[in-house]
C-alpha cells in the first residue's frame, strides 16, 4: 500500500480500535467481571450521550458536559442495580432477558420524552494534515488507552479493586473475610455504567444522537468481550486489536459495511476457535508449557 | 446411542493383543501429564471379571485421574487400555459406556429436576425395551430400597438415597465394569454398611468387576478382594487386604513421612 | 394423576403424546386444547378475511417461538438466532418462487426453503457444538450470525444483488413473493388468503403434536437429560453433542417453516426480520410463556403480538414500553414463566380436590410431575 | 365397540371442534364477517400513515402535520362534497412490517377512501402488493427515483429526473465535469445514481466515483478519504435519513467544504442547514420543488398558517408541501367525480386537474399520474442562508417516453432507467 494508503489504514484502525475499546470497557466490567449479560449496555451509553448533549446545550464547556454524562450514567446505573440487577446475580440467562426488557423500555421512553433528535455538537479540534481525518479521533484513541490503563490500576493495585474482584469471584468467601459485598456490587456496577456513559459522552459530537444511538455500540462491545475472554482488561485490548484490524483492513478495501460484516464473521470464527476467548487460550498455552502450576 | 443386547455375550478366548480373556480390564504403560506434573506414571493394571478391587492412596496420588482415564473423561498422554478384549484407548466416553463401563462420580450427580423413576429411565432406555421399563425400575428400586421414592424429585432425596440412586442408575446400564469414586463419603455407619453389602452383592451375584476409590480402611477391608495402593501416580503396592494392612511402607506413605 | 386416563378409547390416540416431559396429560387438557384450536379455526368465520390475514402472521410467529421453546426449554440451548433460520427460509422461498412461479416451482420453493434453513441450522450447529462452544457463547454467537445476515442483506439493494429475476432489494426488502401453492404440473391447489390461515394453523398444531411425541420419546428423555447435566448424560452412553446438533437442526427447520409461512402471507420480506428487535421476540415469548412449555410459548407469542398490534393501531407509543416491562417483571417474579406456574396451581388445586391416599405407586400411575 | 358415556362426550366435542373449522373452510366467509370487527363509519375516511419516529421521523412528522392542516382547512369550509373527512393516522415508526399491518387495517377495517403513506421508496414497495390487490387509491408524495406506472397510485413528488435535471446541469456549468456520487444504499439511491450518470452523459460530464451507504450508517471516514483522493469538481449527494446527516459534520471536520455538493435530498428534507452549525453545509446546492424559505407570497401565507396550527413545529420540508397540495387535489377530484367511490375519483384525477400550491401552479398529467413541478436550485452560503435561482417547470418526461399511459391501459409496474439508457 502506498504511503498515504498505509496512513489511511493506520488512521482507520486507530478510529475503530478506540471505538471498540470505549464501547466495550463498560460492558467488560459488568459482563466480564460481574456475570451480568447487560443487553441494555447500549442504552447506558445513550444516557451518557443525552446528558452530555443537554449539558453542552445548556452552555457547559464540552469536557464538563462529558463529565456530567459520566456521573449521571453512573448514578443511573446505581439506581438500576439496586432496583433490578441485584436479583440477577448468578442468573446469567435471566440477566440477558431482563436487561433486554430494560433496553426496549429505555429506547421507547427516550423517544417519547426527547423526541427523535437532540441538538448536535460539532466535532472539536480541526483536522489532521495528510490523512485529513479529525484530530478528535486521535484524542479518542488516547482516552481509550488511558481508560484501560486506569481500570487496570484500579482493579489490580487499589484496595477497592482487590476487594471487588474477590467479591466477583467468590462472594461467600469474600463476605466471610469481612468484605461488604453488597457495596462492592453497587460500586463495581456504577463503575461499569460510568464507563458506558463515558463512551456515550465521547461519541456524542461524532454521531447523530437518536433514541437508537446505543444499538450502534452493542454488538461491537459484546463480540469484543466474548472474543476477549476471561481476563477482562487484557482480553478487551486484544479483542479490540484483532477485530479493529479486520474491520479497518476490509473497510479500506470494500467500504464500512463490508468491514462490519467481516469483523462479525471474524468474531464468529474467533469464538469457535477459542471457546474461552483469547485470554483463555493464553492461559492454556502457559499451562501446557508448564509455566503455570 | 449404542444399545448393547445383554442376552448375547460372546467373550473371545484370546484376542489378538494376547490379553488373557478372563481379564475384564488391562492397562499397559498408562501415563497422564498435566504440564510439568505426572498424575499417572506408566501404570500396568489388571482386573479380573467379577473382582472387587479397591484403590487407595494419599490425596493427589492420581486415583481420580486414573478413573477418568478409564472412562475417557481424560485422554492419556501415553499407554493403552484394553477392556473386554478390545483396545478402547481412543474411544470417546459415550462409546466406552456403550460397551459396559459405567461410573459413579465423586460428587453425587443425579438429575435433581427429575423424579427417581425418570432418573432411572435415562440409563434404562439404553439397554431395555420400553415395555420393560416399569418392571426393571421396580426391580432396581426395590433392590436399592428406594421404592417409596418412585415419584419424588431426586433433588429432595437424602444424601444416602442419592448415592444409592446413582449406583442404581449405574447398575441399570447392566455394566461389566463399574467405577465408583468414594461412594460412601459423608454417609452414616448403617448407610456405609448397606452400600458395602450392595457392592459385594453386585460383584458376587451379577459378576460385575468393580474399582472403588475409598479412604475408609474398615470399609475397604469389608468389601475388597484385592487392594491397589497408588502413590505419586504409580502402583506402590498391590495384593489382598491383609498383606497391604500389614505392610509398614503403606503406613508410612499414609502417615506422610517423606516418600 | 387421573387414573382413568389409561382406559378411554382415546387413550391409545393420546398415548404417544403424553409423558412426564410435557405438562398437559389429563383429558381435561386435551379437551381444552381441542376447544382452543376450534376457536382459532373459527376466527375467520367470526372476523372475516382481515382476521385471517393478521392471524396467519401471529401463527407463523408462534411457530418461531415454539422452535426456541423446543431447543431452549427441552435441551438447554438458548439460541438468539432463530430468526436467522426464519428469515433465510423466507428469502430462499422468495428467490425460488419468483424465478419459477409455476405450481411445481412453488412446491419446490417450499421444500427447498425449509431444506435450506435445516441445512443452515445443521451446519451452524456442527460448527458450534463440535467446536466446544457452549452455554452463553452459543447465545451470543447465534445473535451475531443473525446480525451478520441483517447487515449483509441490508446492503443488497443494487441491481447486481439479484438471483435470476428475484431482487434481494436490500432495505426495501424482497417484494412480489407469490402465495403458497402445492401441486405438480397443472394439478394442485393455490393457497389463497383463507387457505393460508388454515395451512399455518394446521402446521402449528401438527408441529406441536410432533414435538410432544418427540419430547416424550426416548430421544426426548435424552434431550432432557442433556439439559439437566450434559457430562453425566455422556456417562450413560449418550452422544450429547450429537443430540444437541439434532435438536438445533430440528429447531432450525421449524423456524424455517414459520419463516416461509410468514413471508408468503405478507408476499414480502425485508432484513428487519434478522434485526436485533426481531431476534429478541422469540426470547420474550419463551421467557414469558415458559420455555419448558411449548403451549405456554405459543400462547405468549399470540397474546404479546396481538397486544403489540392493537397498541400500534391505536397509534400508542407505549407498546414497546409495555412489552419491555412485562418481560422484566415476569422474569424477575416467575423465572420459569407463566405456563409452568399455572401448571403448579392446577396441580395444587387437583391435590386439594382429591388428595389421593395412595402414594404415587408404579406402574398404574402416569407421573404428572414435569421437569 | 362399546363406548363409555364419558368418552362419548369427549369424542363428540373433539369431532365438533374439527367440524367447525371444516365449515369455515367451506366458505361461509367473505370480505365481511359475522361479528365484523371493523368500526369504519359511514362518512369518508382518509388513512394518513407517516413516520413520527425512527429513521424517517424528521420528514414524516412534517408530512403528517401538513396533511392534517389541509384536511382541517377543507373540513372547516364545507368539507369534501359537504362531508367531513375522518382521519386514521397511527405512527408506523419507519418500520416496513408495521406499515403493512397498518395499511391492511386501514383498507379492511377503516375502509379508507384514500391513503397517504410512507416516506421511503422502500415503504412504498412494501405496501404496494396490498394496494394493488385491493386497488386502493394511494398518494405517494415523496420525491423519488421515478418510473412507477400504477393505475391506483399517484406519485406526486418530484422525480429524480426532475430534481437532478435541475441541479446537475447547474453544478456542471459552475464547477466542472468530474462528479463523485454518494447515495443511500436502497432503491431510491441506486436509481438516482443511475440518473446522475445519464444527465452527466447528456451534458458531457463524467462520474469518477460512486459509493452507496446503508441507511443506518453514520461513519463517513472512509468515504471522505475516497472523495479526497478522487478530487472531483463536485460531489452529488443522495444521502437520506437522520444518520446520513452526520456526513456534513464529518465533511466540515475533515476540511472537505472546499468541494461543493449538489443534492436532490439534503436540506429540503432533513433540514441539515438548520440542525448543523455553519459552515458545514457551505456551497451545498439542492434541486428542489419546495423549501420553507421559498420567497413567494403564497408560500409566506401557507407557512404562517402552518406554524399557527402547530406551534412546536420545526420545518416544512419538500414532501410536507407535496402532501398539502395533494389533499386539495383530492378535493378537486372528489368534487369533479361527485362521489368518494375510488375508481370514479381516479377517473376524475385522470381528467387533467390543476391546483394552486405554495410552490406554484401544479398540473397532474393524466397518463403518468405524475405532476409538473416548478423546480429551483437552492444554495446555502457559509452561514447557511438560502438563496434560490430562477424557477423552471420540468415535466415528468421519462414515463411518457417509456410509454406509460394509464388512461388507456391499467398497469402496475415500475420502469427503470437502465432499460432505456445504455450508459446507466
Amino acid at each position: 500500500m502506498a504511503g498515504a494508503g498505509l496512513l489511511n489504514f493506520g488512521f482507520e484502525f486507530v478510529e475503530i480500535f478506540a471505538f471498540i475499546v470505549l464501547a466495550t470497557v463498560g460492558l467488560a466490567v459488568i459482563f466480564g467481571m460481574m456475570g451480568i449479560i447487560n443487553l441494555a449496555h447500549g442504552e447506558f451509553i445513550l444516557v451518557g450521550a443525552y446528558a452530555t448533549t443537554f449539558a453542552f446545550a445548556a452552555g457547559a464547556p464540552l469536557p464538563l458536559a462529558m463529565l456530567t454524562g459520566v456521573v449521571l450514567t453512573a448514578v443511573y446505573g446505581l439506581v438500576l442495580e439496586r432496583l433490578i440487577i441485584r436479583h440477577l446475580y448468578g442468573r446469567l440467562l435471566d440477566s440477558m432477558v431482563v436487561t433486554w426488557g430494560i433496553s426496549l423500555v429505555m429506547i421507547q421512553l427516550t423517544r417519547i420524552v426527547f423526541g427523535n433528535t437532540a441538538p448536535g455538537i460539532g466535532i472539536p479540534f480541526g483536522q489532521l494534515p495528510i490523512v485529513d481525518g479529525p484530530v478528535y479521533y486521535l484524542v479518542l484513541a488516547v482516552v481509550a488507552v488511558g481508560v484501560l490503563g486506569g481500570l487496570y490500576a484500579l482493579f489490580m493495585w487499589t484496595d477497592f479493586g482487590i476487594r471487588a474482584r474477590a467479591t466477583m469471584q467468590d462472594e461467600a468467601t469474600a463476605r466471610s473475610m469481612g468484605v461488604d459485598t453488597d457495596r462492592m456490587y453497587m460500586s463495581t456496577f456504577a463503575v461499569g455504567s460510568g464507563l458506558a456513559g463515558l463512551a456515550g459522552a465521547l461519541y456524542a459530537p461524532v454521531m447523530t444522537i437518536t433514541p437508537e444511538y446505543g444499538t450502534g455500540f452493542l454488538i461491537e462491545a459484546f463480540v469484543a468481550v466474548v472474543v476477549g475472554g476471561a481476563s477482562v482488561l487484557v482480553g478487551t485490548v486484544l479483542a479490540s486489536g484483532l477485530l479493529g484490524t479486520v474491520n479497518a483492513a476490509v473497510t479500506n478495501v470494500a467500504g464500512t459495511f463490508m468491514g462490519q460484516v467481516a469483523m462479525l464473521i471474524a468474531a464468529i470464527v474467533a469464538i469457535r476457535l477459542m471457546p474461552d476467548g483469547i485470554t483463555g487460550l493464553l492461559a492454556d498455552w502457559r499451562e501446557n508449557r508448564g509455566e503455570g502450576q | 446411542m449404542a444399545t448393547s443386547d445383554p442376552s448375547v455375550k460372546t467373550t473371545p478366548a484370546v484376542d489378538e493383543t494376547g490379553a488373557d480373556s478372563s481379564r475384564i480390564l488391562q492397562t499397559r504403560g498408562l501415563r497422564k501429564e498435566f504440564g510439568g506434573l505426572t498424575a499417572t506414571d506408566a501404570v500396568d493394571f489388571t482386573l479380573e471379571e467379577g473382582e472387587l478391587r479397591c484403590l487407595i492412596g494419599p490425596n493427589g496420588a492420581g486415583k481420580s485421574t486414573f478413573l477418568n482415564l478409564l472412562t475417557g473423561q481424560l485422554a492419556p498422554t501415553a499407554g493403552e487400555i484394553y477392556y473386554d478384549g478390545a483396545d478402547i484407548t481412543g474411544l470417546p466416553s459415550h462409546e466406552r459406556v456403550g460397551r459396559g463401563i459405567s461410573m459413579k462420580f465423586q460428587v453425587p450427580s443425579v438429575y435433581e429436576g427429575l423424579t427417581v423413576a425418570q432418573n432411572l429411565r435415562i440409563p434404562l432406555q439404553q439397554v431395555v425395551e420400553p415395555d420393560a421399563f416399569d418392571a426393571r425400575t421396580r426391580e432396581i428400586l426395590e433392590r436399592f430400597d428406594l421404592l417409596e421414592q418412585w415419584g419424588t424429585v431426586a433433588g429432595e432425596l437424602s444424601h444416602g438415597q442419592q448415592q444409592r440412586l446413582e449406583i442404581g442408575m449405574a447398575m441399570a446400564m447392566e455394566p461389566k465394569l463399574m467405577l465408583l469414586d468414594e461412594p460412601v463419603a459423608g454417609l452414616s455407619i448403617e448407610e456405609t454398611a448397606d452400600i458395602a453389602e450392595l457392592l459385594r452383592e453386585i460383584a458376587d451375584d451379577d459378576g460385575v468387576a468393580l474399582i472403588v476409590i475409598e479412604h475408609d480402611i474398615d470399609f475397604v477391608e469389608t468389601i475388597a478382594d484385592r487392594v491397589t495402593v497408588l502413590d505419586g501416580g504409580s502402583i506402590f503396592r498391590e495384593g489382598p487386604i491383609e498383606e497391604i494392612k500389614a505392610d509398614p511402607e503403606v503406613k508410612r506413605i499414609y502417615l506422610g513421612e517423606d516418600h | 394423576m387421573s387414573v382413568d386416563s389409561s382406559d378411554g378409547p382415546l387413550a391409545a390416540v393420546r398415548r404417544p403424546f403424553e409423558g412426564p416431559n410435557t405438562m398437559g396429560n389429563s383429558p381435561a387438557f386435551w379437551l381444552g386444547l381441542a376447544v382452543a384450536v376450534a376457536v382459532l379455526a373459527a376466527m375467520p368465520v367470526l372476523f372475516g378475511l382481515y382476521a385471517a390475514e393478521v392471524g396467519a402472521v401471529f401463527l407463523a410467529y408462534a411457530l418461531l417461538g415454539m422452535s426456541l421453546a423446543f431447543i431452549w426449554g427441552y435441551c438447554g440451548i438458548l439460541s438468539f438466532g432463530q430468526v436467522a433460520f426464519f428469515g433465510v427460509a423466507g428469502y430462499a422461498f422468495g428467490i425460488v418462487a419468483i424465478n419459477v412461479a409455476t405450481l411445481t416451482g412453488l412446491t419446490v420453493a417450499l421444500i427447498a426453503s425449509i431444506a435450506v434453513s435445516t441445512v443452515f441450522a445443521a451446519a451452524l450447529g456442527y460448527f458450534m457444538f463440535y467446536g466446544g462452544v457452549r452455554d452463553v457463547y452459543v447465545t451470543i454467537l447465534t445473535l451475531v450470525v443473525a446480525l451478520v445476515l441483517y447487515t449483509f442483506m441490508g446492503q443488497t439493494a443494487g441491481g447486481e444483488w439479484a438471483v435470476g429475476d428475484a431482487r434481494l432489494g436490500g432495505f426495501n426488502g424482497m417484494s412480489g413473493v407469490p402465495d403458497l401453492a402445492v401441486g405438480v404440473g397443472s394439478t394442485g391447489v393455490e393457497i389463497g388468503l383463507l387457505g393460508h390461515y388454515y395451512v399455518t394453523l394446521g402446521a402449528l398444531v401438527a408441529t406441536y403434536l410432533g414435538l410432544r411425541a418427540l419430547v416424550n420419546s426416548q430421544f426426548g428423555y435424552a434431550m432432557v437429560a442433556t439439559r439437566e447435566d450434559e457430562d453425566r448424560t455422556a456417562m450413560f452412553g449418550y452422544d450429547t453433542t450429537f443430540i444437541k446438533l439434532v435438536v438445533f437442526t430440528i429447531g432450525g427447520a421449524i423456524a424455517g417453516l414459520g419463516g416461509v409461512l410468514f413471508t408468503t402471507q405478507n408476499n414480502y420480506v425485508d432484513p428487519s426480520v434478522f434485526g436485533i428487535t426481531a431476534a429478541a421476540l422469540p426470547v420474550v415469548w419463551a421467557s414469558v410463556g415458559g420455555r419448558t412449555s411449548l403451549l405456554g410459548t405459543v400462547g405468549a407469542a399470540l397474546a404479546i403480538q396481538f397486544v403489540d398490534y392493537r397498541l400500534a393501531l391505536s397509534g400508542s407509543e407505549w407498546a414497546l414500553v409495555l412489552i419491555g416491562s412485562l418481560l422484566v417483571i415476569v422474569v424477575l417474579l416467575m423465572p420459569e414463566g407463566v405456563a409452568p406456574r399455572l401448571h403448579e396451581y392446577v396441580l395444587e388445586y387437583r391435590e386439594d380436590a382429591d388428595p389421593s391416599p395412595v402414594p404415587r405407586e408404579p406402574p398404574a400411575a402416569t407421573e404428572e410431575v414435569s421437569d | 365397540m362399546f363406548v363409555t358415556e364419558r368418552s362419548l362426550t369427549r369424542r363428540s366435542v373433539l369431532a365438533a371442534g374439527s367440524a367447525g373449522s371444516l365449515a369455515a373452510t367451506a366458505g361461509c366467509v367473505g370480505e365481511g364477517a359475522v361479528l365484523g370487527m371493523g368500526d369504519g363509519g359511514t362518512n369518508p375516511t382518509a388513512a394518513v400513515l407517516e413516520d413520527r419516529s425512527g429513521t424517517f421521523a424528521l420528514t414524516g412528522t412534517a408530512k403528517y402535520r401538513t396533511t392534517l392542516l389541509a384536511i382541517e382547512e377543507i373540513n372547516r369550509d364545507g368539507g369534501f362534497l359537504g362531508e367531513e373527512l375522518e382521519v386514521f393516522a397511527p405512527d408506523p415508526q419507519s418500520d416496513n412490517m408495521r406499515y403493512q399491518d397498518l395499511a391492511r387495517h386501514a383498507i379492511y377495517q377503516e375502509d379508507a377512501d384514500v391513503l397517504w403513506a410512507g416516506y421511503s421508496s422502500a415503504t412504498r414497495e412494501a405496501i404496494r402488493p396490498l394496494i394493488n390487490e385491493h386497488e386502493q387509491l394511494y398518494f405517494y408524495t415523496t420525491q423519488y427515483e421515478g418510473g412507477v406506472c400504477d393505475k391506483t397510485v399517484f406519485p406526486l413528488g418530484a422525480t429524480a429526473r426532475q430534481q437532478l435535471g435541475a441541479v446537475v446541469p447547474h453544478m456542471i456549468e459552475t464547477y466542472g465535469d468530474e462528479i463523485y456520487t454518494v447515495a443511500a444504499d436502497y432503491n431510491f439511491g441506486q436509481l438516482s445514481g443511475d440518473w446522475v450518470k445519464i444527465i452527466a452523459e447528456e451534458h458531457g460530464a463524467e462520474v469518477v466515483g460512486e459509493e452507496y451507504i446503508p441507511l443506518e450508517e453514520s461513519q463517513f471516514g472512509s468515504t471522505i478519504n475516497n472523495i479526497q483522493s478522487a478530487e472531483p469538481d463536485f460531489v452529488m449527494s443522495m444521502l437520506v435519513g437522520q444518520d446520513h446527516s452526520a456526513f456534513y459534520e464529518q465533511r466540515l471536520a475533515s476540511g472537505l467544504t472546499d468541494i461543493p455538493v449538489g443534492t436532490s435530498t439534503n436540506m429540503a428534507q432533513e433540514r441539515e442547514h438548520l440542525r448543523i452549525d455553519p459552515p458545514a453545509l457551505e456551497d451545498v446546492y439542492a434541486g428542489v420543488n419546495y423549501m420553507e424559505e421559498l420567497p413567494t407570497d403564497r408560500n409566506e401565507v401557507f407557512v404562517e398558517r402552518y406554524y399557527e396550527r402547530w406551534d412546536d413545529a420545526e420545518y416544512i420540508n419538500q414532501e410536507a408541501q407535496n402532501n398539502y397540495f395533494s389533499v386539495y387535489l383530492y378535493k378537486e377530484a372528489v368534487e369533479r367525480a361527485g362521489t368518494f367511490e375510488q375508481s370514479a375519483v381516479i377517473e376524475a384525477l385522470e381528467s387533467g386537474l390543476e391546483v394552486e400550491a405554495p410552490e406554484g401552479e401544479i398540473r397532474l398529467d393524466p397518463e403518468t399520474h405524475h405532476v409538473e413541478h416548478t423546480m429551483r436550485v437552492a444554495h446555502a452560503d457559509e452561514n447557511h442562508d438560502i438563496s434560490f435561482d430562477e424557477p423552471r417547470t420540468i415535466e415528468p418526461v421519462f414515463l411518457q417516453e417509456a410509454g406509460c399511459d394509464l388512461t388507456s391501459e391499467a398497469e402496475q409496474t415500475q420502469y427503470e432507467p437502465e432499460a432505456f439508457y445504455e450508459e446507466a
